[in-house]
């Protein structure tokens, strides 16, 4: 077994294991926040990962590959952004132990 | 053929399961983002049957566009059922 | 039954049941966009029927290539091309209808759009 | 609960009758009719490698014509319905990271969408999800920018511009050939190249300039209806 094969099922399968972790992090976190922390950041490491096991397997596909992870990296951060805020927005979505919220205390300003 | 027999059943279980789910939970947001994941599926058997074009079309219309619109009607209408 | 016929007609069962599954929602929901919801569904299963229809498994996709010797029915796959873009403009105005008669009645209940019966 | 039940007795029937409407459990052994015929001599009557998009542009493009003016219609009755009964916008603005984002992006969904419009009759892909594709980076401007969009004569142009070349296209083949969408006005080319396949590539960059331009008028006329909250 090569060097390149073994990463690419590796880097896979790792990454497979990561996004069925986010997935399981979705369904067990008690509220909005913490189901979004595992739902976002989660994904964007397991399929980063995915997609660099996959140019182990395709070397003729790195550039393509290269830039879906750009795609990835510029968008998932920015959806979480705009879906914590409108969760923000929405009073029934509040948890109960929150104790310090700077964005509630920073409104007003640029929102 | 077996593996693509268990995938296709699999898809299509999950596609079943789902579309009768948004059609009676409670939440008229939670049907919005199960029907548009119904459509995903259905892309993914597009592609089980030799169809890409249809495929491509299925999965940025029917999976996101149409979840945009019925977002907006519900945006409009609000509340629940 | 083998895997082959096995895989063709699981195809077919999904999407009858689709379609099934969302003529039920239309005859029984009461909100009128849980209604367009399941109006989807039947449409996404029709779709569903027409690609099947021209497929045989075991053959490549409509696309010439020169490792390529038998291929699918490219007919019912450039029906449903435009069959899929004529539901999402169905959908749209299926909408805004809904959600004025909505407005109009107070309420997204279906029973209690008086207009609509005669 | 007994509507729940009539509509459950219904459409079970409706099932029997589909099932055993079904003949024979075989699997069909190989395509008849037209279907034999387009993968027999598709690539050389269009140029185009990719059927399906020969079929839906050269061989049945009377008929797309007649689904773009049904795509028209329903979308001038969103448009109609929602400007006459105003509903009052209140839009919620976004922040700056989204509003950032929202004017970088759109520059790289507009040229992946009309990649797969321009190589429609060679990849999957063709006029459809490519102007699908547009559109949605149109819908991505709206969303992130705090404005109302005003009234756009840009969006009304393009569409009647786009209608009104399918049709000129059309009568193009009517007066050579004495056919309506005869292909073979252009020289159909080598197959598998991107300038090949006669008028393919022009109807298919008309078809996404149509559908584009129709769903970004929905979004556009939504957005102005309000509907963020």
């Amino acid at each position: 077994m090569s060097f390149t094969s073994i990463m690419a099922h590796g880097l896979t399968g790792l990454g497979a294991l990561v996004l069925f972790a986010s997935g399981l992090g979705v369904f067990r976190m008690p509220d909005v926040f913490n189901k979004m922390h595992a739902g976002t950041k989660a994904t964007t490491l397991g399929s980063i990962l995915f997609l660099t096991g996959i140019g182990f397997f395709e070397p003729s596909w790195i550039p393509k590959l290269l830039l879906i992870v750009l795609f990835i990296v510029l968008t998932n951060p920015v959806s979480s952004h705009a879906l914590a805020r409108a969760a923000h927005n929405e009073p029934s979505e509040k948890p109960d132990n929150l104790i310090i919220d700077d964005l509630e205390n920073s409104k007003g300003g640029e929102r | 053929m077996t593996l693509l027999a268990a995938a296709s059943i699999a898809t299509g279980v999950m596609m079943l399961v789902a579309a009768v789910a948004a059609l009676v939970v409670k939440k008229l947001i939670s049907a919005i983002i199960i029907v548009g994941f119904v459509s995903l599926s259905a892309s993914i058997l597009f592609l089980l049957m030799d169809a890409p074009d249809v495929a491509i079309t299925e999965a940025s219309i029917g999976a996101a566009i149409s979840t945009v619109i019925f977002l907006w009607g519900k945006g409009k209408i609000g509340g629940e059922e | 039954m083998n895997a082959q016929s096995l895989f063709y007609w699981s195809l077919a069962v999904t999407a009858l049941g689709l379609v099934l599954i969302g003529l039920w929602g239309v005859l029984t929901r009461k909100n009128i966009l849980r209604i367009a919801l399941a109006f989807t569904l039947a449409d996404t299963g029709v779709n569903l029927i027409l690609v099947w229809s021209g497929f045989l498994p075991g053959r490549s996709a409509p696309i010439v290539d020169s490792s390529v010797s038998s291929m699918v029915d490219p007919l019912p796959q450039a029906l449903v091309l435009t069959s899929i873009v004529i539901g999402v403009a169905v959908a749209a105005l299926f909408v805004v209808v809904g959600v004025l008669a909505a407005r109009k009645s107070g309420s997204a209940d279906v029973r209690r759009m008086k207009e609509l019966k005669w | 609960m007994i509507r729940t039940i009539v509509g459950l007795i219904i459409v079970l029937a409706l099932s029997v009758v589909v099932i055993s409407s079904v003949p024979d459990y075989s699997l069909p052994s190989g395509l008849q009719g037209v279907g034999q015929d387009y993968t027999e001599r598709g690539v050389n009557d269009t140029g185009s490698v990719n059927l399906v998009t020969a079929v839906v542009v050269a061989y049945r493009g009377l008929d797309t014509l007649g689904e773009v003016v049904v795509l028209f219609s329903a979308s001038t009755a969103v448009v109609l319905v929602l400007t006459l009964v105003p509903m009052g916008a209140n839009p919620t603005p976004s922040s700056s990271i989204v509003a950032f984002t929202s004017g970088v992006l759109p520059g790289s969904i507009v040229l992946f969408g009309i990649y797969i419009i321009t190589h429609g009759h060679l990849s999957p892909g063709g006029g459809f999800p490519g102007g699908a594709v547009v559109a949605s980076a149109f819908l991505l401007v709206m969303l992130g920018s705090n404005k109302i969009p005003g009234k756009s004569k840009l969006l009304a142009s393009i569409e009647s511009l786009a209608g009104v070349t399918f049709g000129l296209l059309g009568f193009w083949g009517m007066m050579m050939f004495g056919q309506f969408l005869n292909n073979m006005v252009l020289p159909a080319g080598s197959p598998g190249k991107l300038f090949s396949a006669g008028i393919i590539p022009l109807i298919s960059l008309v078809i996404g300039a149509k559908v584009a331009s129709e769903l970004s008028g929905v979004f556009s006329s939504y957005r102005k209806a309000g509907g963020d909250e």
